[in-house]
């Protein structure tokens, strides 16, 4: 068995399978879901596990190509950059299925939520493993169906209105994004990922169009990414359920918008085609004024998840960002924060869903106190609030000093500038809550209530669980970036590939 | 001026007149007989057609078979139209196409 | 006058606009008509050359029951489709006899008793006659049917008396015969809707027949079917 | 094998005229026989064409220009091959179906069951009629006649197919007799008359220029003269008018949405591409030298409107089987932008419009798919539920979920959004647009896809709301049923999964010959 | 010939003409009438086009079956039955009842 051929598909079947077979269960069949999604995420996990030997200890490569039209294919392939995606979703994806476990049980439709759920992590990793444009269009456009359902899940008039706007904005951006597609693959044919890009021979003739095709391609991804001004569908897209908006920030949506440019500028344009066309200026200026402008909205957000919601967009265009800048350090923390924001957003999404399930707090002012009477959960959300301000050694401190290293090699001094009224902000908007949240007054009332409720822990393992295990490894991938697997390492691979041609 | 064109230019005209009748007459029965005409206007060509084609005083026999065909094809489906209408007149008593929404 | 029609026709201005689409229409076609040219053979060559191999000698019965066989037993279905379409329309799996049948009066009743069978008798000459000459099945089944059709109008009972399995097995003899034999002949390994050449003006007439029996019974059955109501019993099954 | 051509047309005639005679309840038994009999053989066929090539047959032995020709290539096979399996669907979907109309309508058991059951009075009883009994036969029959016209090759006969195909597609819509179907049926039967008459109309014009009928012939002629001209107008305006596209698209929503759901699901799915199939067959093959660029230009605009005028109305239809019929409209539009994509525009020896060609034709087969699932999905809604109210489907999403993931699916493909087929036909179309600098051709392509979204997103959202109102139990509904609208859309998605093959079927004896090399590489 | 060629201009011009009528006529039973009359001079012109057996077809199933079909539907459609195809009363009352 040509194991090089069927892992990436195993990989993408290990979800989806699960998802077909989920959809045929009623809603009361809760052992063979539950065993039928940690099943499937276990199996992405081990297979995960396996290739990251294969690719890191043995150098080797894994791609899978099959007949899709006269003279394309759909290309799945395992390299360093797509392993990272790989790795962050399939780690987060089995955390937050049990956590979604706790979260939902009890609640309706729970077959539609978990079938949808597993087609997500299916579409994101397809859009990890995409080695061409067309792979990773179809992946991209499927993520953008499948997570509709999870969004309007509750049903309510606001949900409804949420996926409302989150359809129009990722159809839009979809469509921009197939345009683009179309319109270079006809200039240059079927396009494949490779590093240092592969349509340089177009530059002499077709100036412009490539230019007018980033910015499609850009604009297209931009949405995912929640670059301002095509963010505003994120923080209204909160209304989802808990597990939902962590998924949506940390792994899914998000990171495939960044995650897309990240492939676009180093895979298919390459560096020194972006050089030329002088498009980095501009998608440095974007990412830029959204890290500040997100930052902004979020000291203004009093709802914890909307807080939340901003703090996303603000973190994730530092991805953009760094990957404008071009310079190896900037690549090394552009690709990092793919991961580690991943990670430690999904810790404070976890607190924010454990804080509402288990005290029913959504304001930050009804924060003050709790770490009392929930010491646990706010030990797991100050390590993230602390990641995201960037405070050694958490892995938010990894990131931000690449970058900052980074904007010094590329001569952009401003985004140091950018950078650090980020972290202040950052802080400005974290702090707070973890002083209120260990040292305010507490509500005694509610205290009372809730905590007989959960007899033994103060929120129920499931919950718990998660957040503290994502908080942990935040942890850990600061304390142990040096380590030859850590996600440092990793981006380092990923950066060296990308910076051999210049 | 011969045989072939005075058929030929009538069965234009024919057809021309009776395409006239279906836009502009709205009584179903009015709609109906012109649609048989205009099949007659065509078949009508046809057979001039196969007059034209003659060879030793042998019509085209193809022509024909096709016009055969024709009318009865024409007739099934005029009379299926009629049994339509007329079920559509008992029903509700119109003599014209209404829809219920009112619409097109 | 009540007979005139009770509705306006289209408004003014459409009926401006139809006539310039109609008078755009007829210049159209006359060029058309006036660019062909005045002498040409068609297929008539082509037909003639071969006529002896098709089992008649009346070109046009050649064609539609030979050459072209295919575009008329397809044609057969059209009008059987026809005739069925009309009895959905009922809800009948038959028709309905004509209600309490009335003295068409001693003139009339004689003028049947006449016309009758002198159909009859034209429509089968007119079938006999279409394997040489003008006449065919077509027009004979056109015959007969309006006899049957005279014979149920002037108050005799005629196609009501078919038991529905009888009026199905007419409307689809045509159809369903021709079918049949080139089935037969296809399976046995024939070229579909060939005939053995020995065989084939034989298969003609019997196609012919049948197809003849078939037209009758379908013009009445669309003439009865199409009043919806024509049984003084009132809405027949199902439509209570 | 060489011989499913002929047998794929006999097959359902067969069957459905046993169905007529036997009549009562086993017409379901030889109908669904017929259907999988039929299916099997429109697979042999594909398979046939797929290593054989072409398939030319002489009908009676008489060669062409005396006989009629059949002709299967790969168009023809795709063709024949989607209606096989969107049939068999709907097919297996009406056994239940009917089963249940049936029963609403039979009176209760009279005491004694062997009597035959007399209504009215006098000799003039009838036996109890049912829907389902006449549904059968004529089903069959419209199958069949969609198979004649695919095959057909000669211009006479693909006229006469075409009534075929109209009695048949009338007869079902008044299947059950209620009054808006019989006003939409006569109106669609009236606008399908005058539709064939042009047509007729043409072939004599074709027939009296030269002197031939074999479509092949035709071909090989390039025939360029006024009449052929005037001919191709015709049949072309004809054709249009039975392929709905705007504004001739005025009989279709009532005809459409008011017959009974598997009818409604035939009509959308393959009727309606039986005209544009031969549209597409007689321009790009008969009248290739005869277009223009400016009259192609023109279909595309009437395509274009109808996209945007279809979907509107859709929109803002309260009625689901409405807004799936004006989704029709809009679809059409879009099947019609090929026209001027893959017309004389431009280079006529350009890769780009076999592309155009190719996606138009798969935009087709994954309408098919789609639009049957979706009027299948509204049959099993207002059965279950008894109305099709899109405002009132409010909690329905929970009580049939698999009917609106089938929903969801098919309204991917209708919105082009890959994994689906539908991503595939827009794929081509847009890459020959933007190809050959037709870039008013993609904002339409896109924008279209936009409002599908629009009304398909109505649908699910209402579905998905949260239940505020106290409903009644819903009548059950089949499993069966259930089981074949999520087939017809997984269908739909995985044409769009594997696209390789069909596309490669359609290759075979297609138009564009020299221009197929250039697109390999 | 030439008394040939008036005898098909004069009968062309008729048939035009009663086309024209059969859609205009005012009253329906004149317009279906009329519309006979079309059929079996449609077949006149056949028969000088030298088609007998289809002009036969003509004047048999276009001019008097559909004629026929015809005259019996307009004699529903305006609530008067044609004479000949008068029904018995109970039959001829239910035709009235939609009229509007």
């Amino acid at each position: 068995m040509d194991w090089g051929f069927w892992l990436p598909q195993i990989m993408l079947f290990s979800s989806l399978i699960p998802a077909l077979v989920i959809f045929l269960l009623r809603d009361e069949q809760f052992w063979l879901r539950t065993s039928l999604n940690l099943g499937g995420s276990a199996v992405k996990l081990v297979l995960a596990g396996i290739m990251a030997w294969g690719v890191l200890a043995e150098g080797r490569t894994y791609e899978a190509s099959l007949p899709f039209l006269h003279n394309q294919e759909l290309v799945l392939r395992v390299e360093p950059l797509s392993l990272m995606l790989v790795g962050l979703s399939s780690v987060l994806w089995f955390i937050t299925t049990i956590y979604a476990i706790g979260y939902l049980e009890n609640s309706p439709n729970r077959t539609r939520f978990f079938g949808f759920f597993s087609l997500c992590v299916t579409a994101t990793i397809g859009i990890a493993l995409a080695g061409n444009l067309i792979t990773f269009l179809i992946f991209y456009e499927m993520l953008s169906v499948v997570t509709y359902p999870l969004v309007v899940h509750r049903g309510t008039p606001a949900a409804l209105a949420a996926g409302r706007t989150y359809l129009l904005y990722t159809l839009g951006g979809g469509v921009l994004l197939l345009l683009g597609i179309i319109w270079l693959q006809v200039l240059a044919g079927p396009v494949s990922f490779e590093p240092g890009g592969t349509i340089d021979f177009l530059l002499d003739d077709h100036r412009t169009e490539l230019t007018v095709i980033f910015g499609l391609l850009i604009a297209g991804l931009g949405v995912k990414a929640a670059i301002v001004p095509l963010h505003r569908w994120l923080p209204e897209a909160m209304i989802a359920p808990a597990p939902v908006s962590a998924l949506l920030h940390a792994v899914a949506v998000v990171k495939a918008g960044a995650y897309g440019i990240v492939r676009v500028v180093y895979d298919v344009y390459g560096l020194e085609l972006s050089n030329q066309l002088n498009v980095l200026l501009p998608l440095a200026l974007f990412a830029g004024f959204t890290i500040i402008y997100g930052s902004v909205r979020a000291l203004g957000e009093f709802d914890l998840k909307r807080r939340l919601a901003y703090s996303t967009v603000s973190q994730v265009s530092y991805i953009a960002l760094g990957t404008a800048l071009l310079g190896p350090a900037a690549t090394v923390g552009a690709t990092v924060h793919l991961i580690h924001q991943g990670i430690m957003k999904i810790t404070l999404f976890f607190c924010a869903g454990v804080f509402a399930e288990a005290r029913h707090i959504h304001d930050i002012r009804e924060m003050s106190g709790v770490g009392r009477s929930m010491p646990l959960t706010m030990s797991a959300f100050t390590l993230g609030a602390f990641g995201m301000i960037g405070v050694p050694p958490l892995a938010g401190f990894v990131s931000k000093w690449y970058l900052g290293i980074g904007s010094l090699e590329s001569n952009a001094p401003w985004v140091i500038v950018i950078l650090v009224a980020s972290s202040v902000m950052n802080a400005a908007y974290f702090l707070p809550i973890v002083y209120k949240g260990w040292f305010g007054e507490p509500h005694e009332e509610i205290d009372v209530v809730e905590a007989e409720r959960f007899q033994v822990a103060e929120a129920p393992w499931s919950l718990l669980g998660p957040a503290l295990a994502t908080a942990g490894i935040s942890l850990l991938a600061g304390l142990l970036a040096a380590w030859a697997y850590s996600p440092l390492s990793l981006a380092e691979i990923v950066a060296n590939q990308r910076m051999i041609s210049p | 001026m011969s045989e072939f064109l005075i058929y030929a230019l009538v069965a234009a005209a024919l057809f021309a007149i009776c395409l006239h009748g279906i836009i502009t007459r709205r009584h179903i029965l009015r709609k109906i007989l012109a649609l048989n005409m205009m099949g007659s206007a065509v078949f009508l060509l046809l057979i001039t057609i196969a007059e034209r084609n003659q060879v030793d005083g042998v019509a085209d026999p193809v022509p024909h078979a096709m016009v055969l065909t024709g009318i009865v094809v024409a007739v099934s489906a005029t009379a299926f139209a009629l049994a339509l209408a007329r079920r559509y007149h008992a029903q509700t008593g119109h003599t014209e196409l209404h829809d219920e929404d009112g619409s097109t | 006058m009540e007979n005139r029609d009770p509705i306006p026709d289209s408004g003014p201005i459409v009926r401006v606009l139809s006539i310039i689409l109609g008078l755009a229409l007829f210049g159209i076609l006359a060029t058309a008509v006036l660019e062909l040219d005045v002498e040409a053979t068609g297929l008539t060559d082509t037909v003639m050359e071969r006529i002896g191999e098709s089992g008649v000698d009346h070109p046009p019965t050649a064609v539609l029951l030979n050459f072209r066989a295919y575009d008329t037993w397809l044609e057969v279905a059209v009008l059987l489709l026809a005739a069925w379409g009309a009895l959905v329309l009922r809800q009948a799996t038959r028709l309905p006899e004509q209600p309490a049948a009335r003295s068409p009066g001693p003139v009339l009743d004689w003028l049947v008793r006449m016309l009758i069978p002198l159909a009859i008798v034209t429509g089968v000459y007119l079938l006999w006659r279409g394997t040489d000459a003008p006449g065919g099945a077509f027009q004979a089944g056109g015959v007969i049917g309006a006899a049957l059709l005279l014979l149920r109008l002037s108050g005799y009972r005629s196609i009501g008396l078919f038991s529905a399995a009888w009026l199905r097995g007419s409307l689809l003899a045509g159809f369903a015969g021709f079918m049949a034999i080139a089935t037969l002949l296809f399976i046995t390994g024939w070229t579909f809707l060939e005939y053995p050449p020995a065989w084939a003006g034989l298969i003609i007439v019997i196609v012919e027949l049948l197809i003849t029996w078939s037209v009758a019974v379908s013009f009445v059955a669309l003439f009865v079917a199409a009043r919806p109501d024509d049984s003084a019993s009132g809405p027949v099954g199902g439509e209570r | 094998m060489s011989l499913a051509g002929i047998w794929v047309i006999l097959i359902p005639l067969i069957c459905g005229l046993a169905a007529f005679a036997v009549g009562g309840r086993s017409a379901r038994v030889i109908g669904l026989i017929g259907a999988g009999l039929t299916f099997l053989l429109s697979g042999l066929l594909v398979l046939h064409v797929w290593q054989s090539g072409v398939w030319i047959y002489q009908l009676g032995g008489w060669d062409v220009p005396l006989g009629i020709s059949l002709r299967a290539d790969g168009l023809s096979a795709f063709l024949i091959g989607m209606t096989g399996a969107v049939g068999l669907g709907i097919s297996l979907y009406a056994v239940r179906y009917f089963e249940d109309e049936d029963e609403a309508l039979t009176p209760d058991p009279s005491p004694d069951p062997s009597a035959p059951l007399r209504t009215g009075a006098g000799r003039g009883g009838t036996e109890v009629w049912l829907p389902g009994t006449s549904y059968w036969p004529l089903w069959m029959l419209l199958w069949a006649s969609l198979n004649v016209l695919f095959l057909s090759n000669d211009i006479f006969n693909l006229y006469v197919g075409l009534e075929l195909l109209t009695l048949a597609s009338v007869a079902l819509i008044i299947l059950q007799r209620e009054q808006a179907a019989i006003v939409a049926g006569l109106r669609y039967l009236l606008a399908a008359f005058l539709g064939s008459m042009a047509y007729l109309l043409g072939v004599a014009l074709i027939y009296a220029d030269a002197g031939v009928l074999d479509l092949g012939l035709l071909a090989d002629a390039e025939l360029t003269g006024t009449a052929t001209q005037v001919a191709g107008g015709l049949m072309a305006v004809g054709l249009l008018l039975k392929a709905a596209l705007f504004p001739l698209h005025f009989w279709l929503p009532a005809a459409h949405s008011s017959a009974p759901a598997p009818v409604s699901a035939a009509l959308s799915a393959l009727v309606v591409k039986g005209a544009f199939y031969l549209l597409i067959r007689l321009w790009f093959e008969v009248f290739e030298s005869a277009g223009t660029v400016s009259v192609e230009q023109m279909i595309g605009a009437l395509g274009a409107v109808a996209i945007v005028v279809g979907s509107f109305q859709a929109i803002r239809q309260a009625r689901l089987k409405l807004m799936i019929a004006y989704s029709t409209v809009a679809q059409v539009g879009y099947l019609f932008i090929m026209i001027p994509l893959a017309g004389s525009f431009g280079d006529p020896e350009a890769s780009w419009r076999f592309e155009a060609w190719t996606g138009g034709l798969y935009h087709a087969l994954s309408h098919g798919f789609a639009k049957a699932s979706m009027f299948l999905a509204a049959g099993v809604l207002l059965s279950a539920l008894g109305h099709d109210r899109v405002w009132h489907l409010a909690g329905s999403a929970s009580r049939f979920p698999v009917i609106y993931l089938s929903f969801g699916i098919a309204g991917m493909s209708l919105m082009g959004l890959p994994p689906s087929a539908g991503f595939v036909g827009k794929w081509l179309m847009l890459r020959s647009a933007v190809e050959s600098g037709q870039w008013w051709w993609v904002v339409i392509l896109l924008v279209g896809g936009l409002l599908t979204a629009g009304y398909v997103a109505i649908v699910l959202s209402q579905a998905i709301q949260h239940d505020v109102e106290e409903h009644t139990e819903p009548h059950p509904v089949p499993k069966l049923m259930t089981v074949m609208v999520f087939a017809l859309a997984a269908m739909s998605l995985l044409l769009g999964l594997r696209a390789a093959e069909p596309l490669e079927l359609l290759e075979i004896g297609a138009p564009f010959q020299t221009l197929m090399s250039m697109v390999e590489d | 010939m030439t008394i040939d060629l008036l005898f098909d201009s004069i009968l062309a011009l008729t048939l035009a003409w009663l086309c024209w009528r059969v859609l205009s006529a005012p009253d329906l039973f004149k317009a279906v009438v009329l519309f006979i009359a079309f059929g079996l001079l449609m077949a006149l012109a056949w028969v000088r086009l030298n088609a007998p057996d289809i002009a036969l077809a003509e004047a048999a199933i276009g001019a008097g079956l559909t004629g026929a079909l015809m005259l019996d539907a307009a004699g529903q459609m305006t609530g008067r039955s044609f004479p000949y195809f008068r029904k018995p009363e109970p039959a001829e009352q239910e035709v009235d009842h939609g009229e509007p």
